[in-house]
């Protein structure tokens, strides 16, 4: 068992994954019944970088993420019921039910989405950190990203202008080394992406996004860094999914064999070998007990009514 | 005859072009080993390999730009924007180069390119994930813009495409990939320069097309079970504009009820309206009805989507107003 | 009363503004240094530092969805995107983003953003540098597009845009710029929800926005001195549009004219005609005319790009068509 | 004066730089003088750019450039009349007229614009090179643009592009030290931008944009490794304008010292002083002669009738 003060650590890192962990797996039979529609993209697997990158985060500081962000709007602390019932499209969603799967959004945690075109919520990043280093303002923005961003031209941009004003942001890139169906080395002719990062004047390092623990460590790093006035860091987020990308996608463009070696470093796994069993079975009932309270809160919720369609569009005057 | 879905009838056209010209090769986000996004283009990589069938870096203005390059350097590239949601990021390589090109050029480039793009509301994609763009493109000389909403459309329009001299956008309707219906074995090349009646009629005229071609001609079965004889035109090619076909649609019923999916400001079927306002007022006996799509990004729960998008009661209900 | 020119209205704006409110920056590709590609902010950085007003690399998407990132996080950016033409380099951070985000979040955020864009014609910069793509913006919900076409709006639009919880597009005439005329010394804000009649008439309408503006009236002088007493209806805000004003306008003319520096096929110009097509069908005495950019991307010559724009005697012609 | 098989060399590299200074002089006083209208950008101080990477290209390579391009079209060959005479929007012009000083092209010369987008033809250039590649041609395409250009996301994900396919091209950049009025440093956390197109798997060479035999040199070297396969190249041109960014630039941005630093260095100047003084009076001589016919020919040439304004939008059926 965990001797010294990271124990404690040890277990909340868990229990937090475990919470992404178990609230997607019951997602993919909530998808399969028809209660969740539209695109569903699952972190099975990449569930430490969430979990990690949020903890070296405070309240004030902003996050943004992609269409794979149930971990991290959990992780951010976006209630599991106000998450759940945004994918079933009702009215007490974390966006209203306006956004579904792709679009969770809240406000009050700082959590700017949800973001469904590969890099586009990078220059909002940028623009957040602006923000705060206008207003001088000692907050951070985590921007999440995956490797695909990385071959979009406004992850270049941003790089550049968040290193050429020296920006308090932190770009994450969780590199699960597939885009879709393209492996990292068949849409990048340099992999090595902290290497790239770096050629923009960005402190960038590479980190075993399997553990949980090294996520935490590197971001603190990171986040201290641009807090602390250093101007942009970068973290490249070695990764895996385990599932497919989407609940359309046969997965024919990987060896069983690549998944199942990956599965050896499941960030549960990492972890779980270092706790108590009774913390962690009891962790694991409040967790189950959470999803199912929160399942059961989602189907009795209610549907915005059709009459407020066009609500939203322009501020209510 | 053999029952087809879009799906497949896109890919015979793609697997057709392939082997018959050696200049043809496809290439896109997940076009090859992923299969294609909506596994249109699955097997082909297996078929005709990696030179002709070619995964791209998610990087829309290089990969778009690079298709115009190869147009303009004698290839006859087929590039595949995975939805037209990611197109406004290679909007400007469309519109400043592929278009413009032959123009500064004096006559001189061509760019014989051809651009796929599934296009339209999915199943609750929500908001960045279900946009209905194709008139934003119909607004550009230089272009021809195709909206293959039928299984010979889907099958034949590649060809022609390819043939033309021009870039050429063809939008293709996700929501349609699995719908099935019979085809011609001998199915092949169709025009691709003016719009069809899709259903005669005479006491109303119903244009469409791409996505709401379907909702007009259910809208137009439902007319006609009630004693009201729409006739639907599909406009097929947005760009040039087969204005003549629906100017003498519109002289012959002296009703137009234009259905887009697209938002209504500014969407195509405004041009409409506004060609048969210049062209054929006099023809009209009715107000010009339009449903559209409504003015909101499309929410993604199912009965707001569904409210936002025209739907076969909408369709009918304007064609009541105007036959009056 | 001073004589003024549109640059120094649209400076004086943007001064007060920075002066007025400490979140107000404004940053854009050599607004700072350069003085503006304009000039239209030369001396602001001398005067507000490079705090307030910060240049940015060439880069439209990353600074444009920087500007969004800001509004979001409380403050309240002025972003120009130095022309039009570059602007669809930004077009998948405006629509996507700035459009979309209060809407997908439920109306959690706000994206107050005020982005101005120089757009139109200037003299012979050929196709790439005379894009009007105004009607492109308009076609987007979550948006409100502004095109001042007079130096009071000119001056006065920029406060109230700065106010409104939303994005905000101004797109302001570059062939304008130059021009100078009477602006009362305590010219302050203006309504940014609606058309303005800029010249009272009788017999026909006149429809016009931003580079439109300026033939419309000449034509309307014109055809005055023929006995033909032409309204000209300033669209003045593209989006949301103000249909009622272009209604009321054509119920009292009964004929319409719009002009519209815009490619004819999808332009506001088929909008505005859509609209009484389809609410003020039966007050039209003659067919709506349209007098638009001619179809092609604009060429270098003096003559040819003459040609290919809305000429006053263009618009003279089409009045005296409608009035028969 | 010179010895060596350099000599011939260094004269014709003078000459050709000769032509493209004063003709662009005189453009300045047909500018003034009302015949070129429009934007107008002049690569004076650039000349070894042009002269030196078009001498490494044989007729069968492509060529894409930008709006500054007097130069370059000069010295890939489209005579000096046509060029004139699309700048005075004459139907004899290279472009028949319809483009002007900023769209200038010649298909027969594989000069392929002339692009008023910054960084928008280098996507462009990698699909010529595609086709290349794709047909097995043993051509390259040479991309020339600017240090502004560099920040857009274009020449990220050309750069990635062109590597990941081991395309045949040389991406030639100008960096002249300023963007309009922004310098290099106000727009690029890191100046060393051959670092950073390294960094994308790219060979990547710093020349002295200001000699036309180095820039030859290291063109020599690029394009032959991009022919033999060896996939693309990246060149730091290092060069300076010595005018103002186009005729409507006060040039308000850069001091007058830098400017006359930059003067010692004057392309022309470096070769001069090598060469034997008649030898270059009897070029200046020429090239006098040859913009006199030019400007003389543009004056008498036709204007395409307005009648045919909407050719050349679609191909004539
Ligand atoms: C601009 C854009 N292009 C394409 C897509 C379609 N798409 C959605 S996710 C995805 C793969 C992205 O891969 P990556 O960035 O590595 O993130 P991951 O899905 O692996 O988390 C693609 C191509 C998109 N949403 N946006
Ligand atoms: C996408 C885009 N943004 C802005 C402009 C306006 N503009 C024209 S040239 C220029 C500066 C480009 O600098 P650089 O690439 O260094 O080339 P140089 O002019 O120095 O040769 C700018 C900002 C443009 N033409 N295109
Ligand atoms: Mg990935
Ligand atoms: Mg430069």
């Amino acid at each position: 068992m965990t001797a010294g003060p990271d124990g404690k650590d040890a277990l909340e890192l868990h229990v937090a994954m475990t919470r992404i962990r178990r609230f997607e797996e019951r997602c993919v039979e909530l998808y399969s019944a028809g209660d969740i529609r539209g695109f569903m993209h699952l972190c099975i697997g990449e569930e430490a970088v969430a979990v990690g990158v949020t903890a070296a985060l405070t309240p004030d500081d902003a996050v943004v993420s992609t269409y794979r962000e149930h971990g991290h709007a959990l992780a951010r602390g976006i209630p599991m019921a106000a998450l759940l019932a945004e994918m079933f499209g009702r009215a007490t969603g974390c966006s209203g039910g306006r956004g579904g799967s792709m679009h969770l959004f809240d406000a009050a945690r700082r959590f700017y989405g949800g973001n469904a075109i590969v890099a586009g919520g990078i220059p909002l990043a940028v623009g957040l950190a602006l923000a705060d280093s206008y207003a001088a303002r000692p907050q951070v923005t985590a921007c999440l990203f995956g490797d695909g961003a990385f071959a979009e031209g406004e992850l270049h941009e941003s790089l550049n202008l968040a290193a050429l004003w020296g920006l308090p942001m932190v770009f994450c890139c969780e590199n699960n080394r597939y885009a879709m169906g393209t492996a990292l080395a068949r849409s990048h002719a340099q992999t090595d992406l902290a290497l790239r990062a770096a050629s923009y004047g960005v402190r960038s390092w590479s980190v075993d996004g399997m553990d949980a623990r090294a996520v935490r460590d590197a971001a603190r790093l990171a986040v201290d860094t641009a807090r602390a006035g250093g101007g942009p860091c970068f973290l490249e987020l070695r990764t895996y999914r385990f599932r497919a990308h989407s609940m359309y996608d046969a997965d024919r463009y990987r060896e069983r064999a690549e998944i199942e070696g990956w599965r050896d470093h499941d960030p549960l796994g990492v972890l779980v070998a270092q706790l108590d069993p009774d913390d962690v079975a009891a962790a694991e009932a409040d967790v189950a007990d959470e999803i199912d309270r929160a399942v059961e809160a989602a189907r009795a919720a209610p549907y915005e009514p059709v009459a407020d369609l066009t609500r939203h569009v322009l501020a209510e005057r | 005859m053999a029952a087809t879905t879009f799906r497949e009838a896109f890919r015979a056209g793609l697997r057709e072009a392939l082997a018959a010209d050696e200049r043809v090769f496809l290439m896109g986000e997940d076009v090859g080993r992923y299969g294609g996004c909506f596994a249109v283009s699955q097997g082909l990589l297996e078929e005709f390999g990696e030179r002709r069938v070619r995964d791209t870096p998610l990087s829309e203005s290089a990969f778009v730009g690079a298709g115009i390059g190869a147009a303009l350097g004698g290839a006859r590239p087929v590039v595949e924007i995975m939805t037209v949601n990611f197109s406004l990021l290679a909007l400007d390589q469309i519109l400043n180069n592929a278009a413009t090109l032959r123009h500064m050029s004096g006559g001189q480039l061509a760019v014989p390119l051809v651009v796929r793009i599934p296009t339209g509301p999915g199943r609750q994609l929500a908001a960045q994930h279900s946009h209905t763009l194709e008139g934003l493109y119909a607004h550009i000389p230089g272009l021809r813009v195709l909206t293959p909403a039928t299984l010979a459309d889907a099958r034949g329009m590649l060809a022609p495409a390819l043939a033309d001299p021009d870039p050429v956008l063809i939008f293709e309707q996700i929501a349609l990939y699995g719908a099935s219906g019979e085809l011609p074995d001998d199915a092949g090349p169709v025009d691709i320069t003016g719009a069809a009646v899709r259903r005669p009629g005479t006491d109303v005229t119903l244009v469409a097309y791409g996505g709401s071609l379907a909702p007009a001609l259910a809208a137009a079965e439902q007319l006609a079970a009630d004693g009201v004889s729409a006739e639907v035109v599909d406009l097929r090619v947005l760009r040039p504009l087969d204005e003549q076909a629906v100017l003498a649609s519109v002289t012959r019923t002296h009703r137009l009820v234009v259905v887009d999916n697209a938002w209504r400001s500014g969407s195509p079927s405004a041009e409409i309206a506004a060609r048969v306002a210049e062209h054929a007022l006099y023809e009209l006996d009715a107000p010009v009805e339009r449903v559209c799509g409504v003015e909101v990004p499309l929410p993604y729960p199912h009965h707001l989507e569904e409210a936002a998008l025209p739907g076969v009661a909408d369709v009918v209900a304007a064609a009541r107003r105007a036959v009056g």
